[in-house]
């Protein structure tokens, strides 16, 4: 069963990668007409001579000789898009006296009213002659409908001296892989690949030696010293979603912690700030109990929400702390500026504290005032070392792999800059530019 | 009035909260249990308004958008929570949850998290006119970058020149940036406890303005 | 008593001694100022000079993005750039990107008009001087004049007058902020028809002449969260709108690189930089005297020293003490 | 129905939001644009979950009369007090210009001042946490030690006239290992998300079903 659950969606992960390749080509091969720029714009003559005269309701002074206006619009599709952004282009007035700017107005084609015109941008005339339209969402552009522009020269009283209108020849259109996204998308398949293939090895049961983590052998001595004391165990996971990877960890760690702890018959206590992550972890802990064969024992106020703010959530946990002392605490999960707060309340109650996270700013104090802290990728480390599945064990092999690669990737990097400053050549920006991902998309 | 009582309420709690500094007390433990139902409360109601009212039933009331049942119905899964025969169907919407959240997330850390970190750790040691220190910082920064991942190898015991000296560099490394984070933040906080005096003795007492 | 105790007992000081020396050392400060001088950086100076080459047909925007949680260190940032804009009579647009923000921006619009203030602006509100609006004055200048003429004196120890809807706008808060500004690159207007106060404000003056972001000269936000970010994505990115950041000091390595590549005019990074920014119109008279942020910062210069007398008191105890002979207590790396 | 249908719609949601990112077509943004209206509202009705919990949790308090079964009437009052006043009786309390509810006045009076004090407490944790932790014990806490006092030092204005040295120092460190260690860390939380992105999407860790690996 397991099996086919893997292989399925591998297969179709795989193949979608050629497919969407292969929608790419397709769109490539379509899109050379809608490139060339010169062919696709027609010049709409009857209504030319309408047009240049200054719009109605404008108050528009005798003396006033006019202005220039621009000439032709040209109109592409935008790549990469959803089919809602345009790419227009015009030529600048000639004679660019007396212009303040240009207002651009557009249309859908065969609409004969006035009304239809709707002001989509206003360009200043010192800027360049080129915007990208769609970006209103007063006034969106629509995949497949024809569009007809035209441009009005400003003059510095505010009066519109209009120009030719001119169609698109082209509507804009959605494409099916985003042509920016290659190097993310190849990042990701080679990911994917290196997990299955340890899944897989791991499956094979082919032995896989794992490094002993400091926080793991800490967790069992915490929880010996709090069964001693007689004194309950706080267990915080974190204030972050179940969608966040730190939470993930942190509830296997749970359900492991709370085996033990049902086995030592002590308190435990987990406030949630996450109503989801307090249904799961009530699981959790509930099914620890059960395969510790003590659901009896099992106390369901132990597993609790306390609410959603942050600084609330802290009041209440620091309240725990000192009124209810318990021996230990963990800190394991997603953290923000409240880890200081919950670790010193913590050591002034006198608590053992085993923390671990991910957040690399909030690392800083759990270090200092904790006992044991898994920093990073540890915590994800130490719940598939506490899961006890293979492939959990395959996983973190994985992750090796890939910062085996990427530390090779880096010290290329180092060994091709150290060639072109002995060399005076520029691989390094060549070498750099293939992991380059574009911020704005 | 209103804001004389509002500001003294406030500076009541304000120092109910500090007393904590002190011990534990009765005037604390009223602040926090007011303010973790209050604040709930509070998220109630700020979700009825922002989430219930105008992206669900307004939409629904006015007609068109009925698909918006799927959610809605999603949703209500979660309090078969409360019937334990069926509590099994609030697996549905947290696999929903989970599922497009994994989804989503997965692109974006890598390009957050791997592509860019990787091609911001690519940069050349030296160009014409940089300092010295600049220079000794990026050599610094790009075998700092190789030690300290070196320590989260998981694979390989910590023995050996490469992964024992590299990882104890790597820890090195972790530890000096950790120091400077600490470092750091100790403005930012101090800077909250001045806003806290500043509504104290300004707001509330009127010592300084 | 032994020498040992001695050292042992200050290592394992109640810690709240430590708690009440934090606390007077960050009051005392506030009473009794020691004015420690602050030199200026590149950052701030690059968001003061901008500011001091606009004038009466400019404008900006300042974004109140931030909770009370970092009031301290935000708000002198917007104060000190709203006064600089009164005193060059730039119109003044403000935001907020988050439901408190609001709040934030009449506190501090409270602040800089409140005759208790060193040097504060007298503010005239909206329907105080509806009728030369409506006689058609609407030039600073000539408003001014024309309002003196009418027997209104400058009360005393104020500096200038400020007309709402004319000098500033309070336009508040709205949900999904990130799509009101890509808004209002096309319009103001549509994105807020009313200000804070009701008053509908396509009639107002400095709306007629600022109609959309594309018609603001500089946006400020002063934020204490990521919102800042989105005032580059939706206005410099799309119309090209130069932005200045006050952000928390924690935030401040962040967005060094937004700098670098010329995306923001300047940063004011926490309470420092509001510091600065204060130092700055005082030393070009803008202001009489320095503000809040600058008195924070003898807080935080003994704050910051207190600490660091506890961990040097702390190394002396532990050495003296002879604990670093002993072998670790706890297993901590 | 009970796990292979969860685990079914995990699959299915996660491969569809992962291939939608690469596809910047109409339908593909349609889809999303789907997902954002959707996710807030059936994230929205897991509160409902959180507030039964916690009423849970005091009523039980209250019932048995444990300790301190008091101040359990001080969560549950303004739980239910805050939705129904600002709700069913919106009640003004009168002055300036703006309504001022019940509601209004626990969430600015009480609710903001509390939150903004617990925040502020960190001035005081982060000094005995200093006093604690920075201790020249081994070779690695004075690193930690150095590196955070020369960064102080560099932050406030009395650095500056100890001399230019110590805040460039200060930005030095901050700057470059510093840099070098949030990236490592980075690095290798990135892939360790990754694979658990894919862990769950493909049903290897299925712990948040609750029980174990079951």
């Amino acid at each position: 069963m397991r099996i086919n659950w893997i292989g399925i969606p591998a297969a179709l992960i795989f193949l979608m990668i050629p497919s969407l390749s292969v929608a790419q080509d397709s769109v490539e091969n379509l899109t050379p007409t809608d490139t060339s720029v010169s062919e696709m714009v027609t010049e709409d003559a009857a209504a030319e001579e309408i047009e240049a005269q200054p719009a109605a309701g404008e108050l528009l002074l005798e003396a006033d000789p006019g202005l220039d206006t621009s000439g032709m619009i040209t109109v592409q599709d935008k790549p990469n898009d959803a089919g809602d952004q345009l790419v227009v282009t015009f030529e600048p007035a000639v004679n660019p006296e007396g212009i303040q700017c240009y207002n651009v107005y557009r249309r859908i084609a065969g609409e004969e009213s006035e009304d239809a015109w709707n002001r989509v941008k206003v360009i200043p005339a010192d800027e360049p002659p080129e915007f990208i339209d769609g970006y209103d969402p007063e006034y969106p552009i629509k995949p497949g409908i024809f569009y007809e522009y035209r441009i009005a020269s400003v003059s510095l009283e505010n009066v519109e001296y209009f120009g030719s209108v001119y169609g698109a020849e082209i509507a804009a259109k959605g494409e099916l892989f985003h042509t920016n996204k290659v190097r993310l998308l190849i990042a990701g398949g080679l990911f994917i690949t290196l997990i299955f293939y340890y899944f897989w090895k791991a499956q094979r049961g082919t032995k896989m030696y794992l490094r002993p983590i400091a926080g793991i052998e800490a967790i069992d001595e915490a929880i010996g010293r709090a069964t001693e004391m007689g004194k309950p165990i706080l267990y915080v996971p974190g204030i972050s979603t179940i969608s966040d990877v730190a939470t993930i960890a942190s509830l296997t760690i749970l359900g492991r912690v709370a085996k033990r702890i049902a086995e030592y018959q002590t308190r435990i206590i987990v406030p949630n700030m996450d109503p989801i992550v307090y249904t799961v972890a009530e699981e959790a802990v509930k099914q620890a109990y059960l395969e510790a064969g003590r659901p009896d024992s099992y106390d369901p106020d132990s597993v609790f929400f306390l609410t959603q703010s942050q600084f609330a959530y802290v009041a209440g946990v620091n309240g725990i702390m000192m009124r209810d002392r318990p021996a230990t605490n963990f800190y394991l999960g997603m953290f923000y500026a409240e880890s200081l707060i919950l670790a010193e309340t913590g050591s002034l109650s006198g608590a053992i504290q085993i923390a671990g996270t991910d957040a690399v700013t909030q690392l800083p104090f759990f270090i200092t005032t904790c006992d044991y802290t898994l920093i990073g990728e540890e915590l994800y480390a130490a719940s598939a070392y506490l899961g006890h599945e293979p492939k959990q064990i395959g996983a973190v092999k994985g992750q090796d792999a890939c910062k085996a690669i990427v530390m090779s990737l880096i010290t290329l990097a180092l060994v091709l800059g150290i060639l072109d400053l002995v060399a005076n050549t520029h691989t390094l920006d060549w070498f750099r530019n293939l992991v380059t991902v574009s911020i704005v998309e | 009035m209103y804001d004389t009582i509002g500001i003294w309420v406030g500076a009541f709690f304000t120092l109910a909260i500090y007393s904590f500094l002190y011990k534990e007390n009765p005037v604390y433990r009223l602040a926090e249990h007011l303010v973790v139902g209050i604040s709930l409360g509070y998220t109630m109601v700020l979700i009825y308004n922002t989430v219930i009212l105008p992206k669900l039933l307004e939409p629904l009331f006015a007609g068109n958008h009925w698909i918006l049942i799927i959610p809605g119905l999603l949703g209500l899964l979660y309090i078969t929570r409360f019937i334990p025969s069926i509590a099994w169907l609030s697996r549905y919407p947290i696999a929903f949850i989970m599922g497009t959240g994994m989804g989503i997330g997965f692109p974006l850390t890598m390009k957050a998290y791997v592509l860019r970190q990787l091609e911001a750790a690519m940069v050349p040691l030296y160009e014409s006119g940089m300092p010295w220190y600049e220079v000794f910082g990026n050599i610094v920064m790009i075998f700092g970058t190789l030690a300290a991942l070196i320590y989260f190898f998981f694979s390989k015991p910590h023995k050996g020149l490469f992964f024992g000296t590299g990882s104890k560099i790597g820890i090195w490394v972790i530890m000096l940036g950790f120091g400077a984070t600490f470092g750091f933040t100790v403005m930012g906080r101090i800077s909250l406890l001045i806003g806290r005096i500043q509504y104290l003795l300004g707001d509330w007492l009127h010592i300084i303005e | 008593m032994s020498a040992v105790n001695i050292w042992e007992k200050m290592l394992n000081v109640d810690r709240r001694w430590i708690f009440l020396g934090i606390g007077i050392v960050s009051i005392v400060p506030f009473l009794i100022g020691f004015g420690m001088p602050i030199t200026t950086t590149i950052e701030v100076e690059g968001i003061f000079n901008f500011m001091n080459e606009l004038g009466p047909d400019d404008a900006i925007f300042i974004g109140f993005d931030f909770a009370p949680g970092t009031q301290a260190e935000n708000m002198p940032m917007a104060v000190a750039v709203m006064r600089h804009a009164f005193h060059n009579h730039t119109s003044v647009f403000m935001t907020a990107y988050v439901p408190l923000g609001k709040g934030m921006a009449v506190s501090a619009l409270d602040y800089v008009t409140n005759p208790k203030t060193e040097g504060f602006y007298e503010r005239v509100l909206y329907e105080d001087w509806v009728d030369y609006r409506e006689a058609g004055i609407t030039n600073k200048e000539e408003l001014t004049v024309a309002w003196e003429s009418d027997g209104n004196a400058l009360p005393e120890g104020a500096v200038g007058w400020v007309f709402e809807g004319r000098d500033y706008v309070l336009l508040g808060y709205l949900p999904l902020f990130h799509l009101v500004i890509l808004g209002m690159t096309g319009s103001i207007e549509t994105q807020f028809p009313v200000d804070y106060h009701g008053n509908p404000i396509g009639d107002m003056p400095i709306l007629m002449e600022h109609k959309s972001l594309r018609d603001v000269d500089l946006a400020v936000t002063t934020s204490g969260s990521s919102a800042c970010v989105a005032w580059i994505t939706y206005a410099r990115e799309k119309i090209g709108l130069p932005i200045a950041f006050g952000v928390t000091g924690v935030m401040a390595t962040d967005y060094f690189p937004y700098i670098q590549s010329g995306q923001i005019v300047g940063q004011m990074g926490g309470l420092r930089g509001a510091a600065e920014y204060e130092v700055l119109l005082k030393e070009n008279g803008i202001t009489r005297t320095t503000d809040k942020a600058f008195t924070g910062m003898d807080v935080q210069s003994a704050a910051h020293i207190f600490i660091i007398l506890l961990i040097v008191m702390g190394n002396i105890a532990f050495f003296a003490g002879g604990f670093h002979k002993q072998t670790k207590l706890k297993g901590r790396r | 129905m009970k796990r292979t249908v969860p685990l079914m719609i995990v699959m299915v949601g996660g491969i569809l939001m992962m291939v939608q990112y690469f596809i910047p077509h109409q339908y593909s943004q349609v889809i999303f644009n789907n997902y954002l209206e959707w996710a807030p509202i059936v994230g929205a009705f897991a509160l409902i979950l959180g507030v039964g919990s916690l009423t849970r949790l005091h009523s039980h308090k209250i019932r048995r009369k444990a300790q301190n079964w008091q101040y359990s009437w001080a969560v549950l009052i303004p739980l239910f007090g805050m939705p129904f006043f600002a709700l069913i009786v919106p009640q003004s309390l009168g002055g300036g210009s703006d309504v001022h509810g019940v509601h209004d006045f626990l969430f600015m009076h009480i609710q903001v001042p509390i939150q903004s004090t617990m925040f502020s407490l960190l001035a005081f944790y982060i000094a005995s946490a200093a006093f604690r932790a920075f201790r020249a014990k081994s070779a690695l806490a004075t690193i930690l030690l150095l590196a955070a006092v020369i960064v102080m030092l560099g932050q406030v204005p009395i650095g500056d006239v100890l001399g230019k040295w110590l805040p460039n120092t200060g930005l030095w460190i901050l700057r470059y290992p510093n840099l070098a260690a949030k990236r490592a860390i980075m690095l290798g939380v990135g892939f360790g998300m990754l694979a658990t992105n894919l862990k769950i999407i493909f049903g290897v860790e299925r712990n948040w079903l609750g029980g174990a690996g079951k």
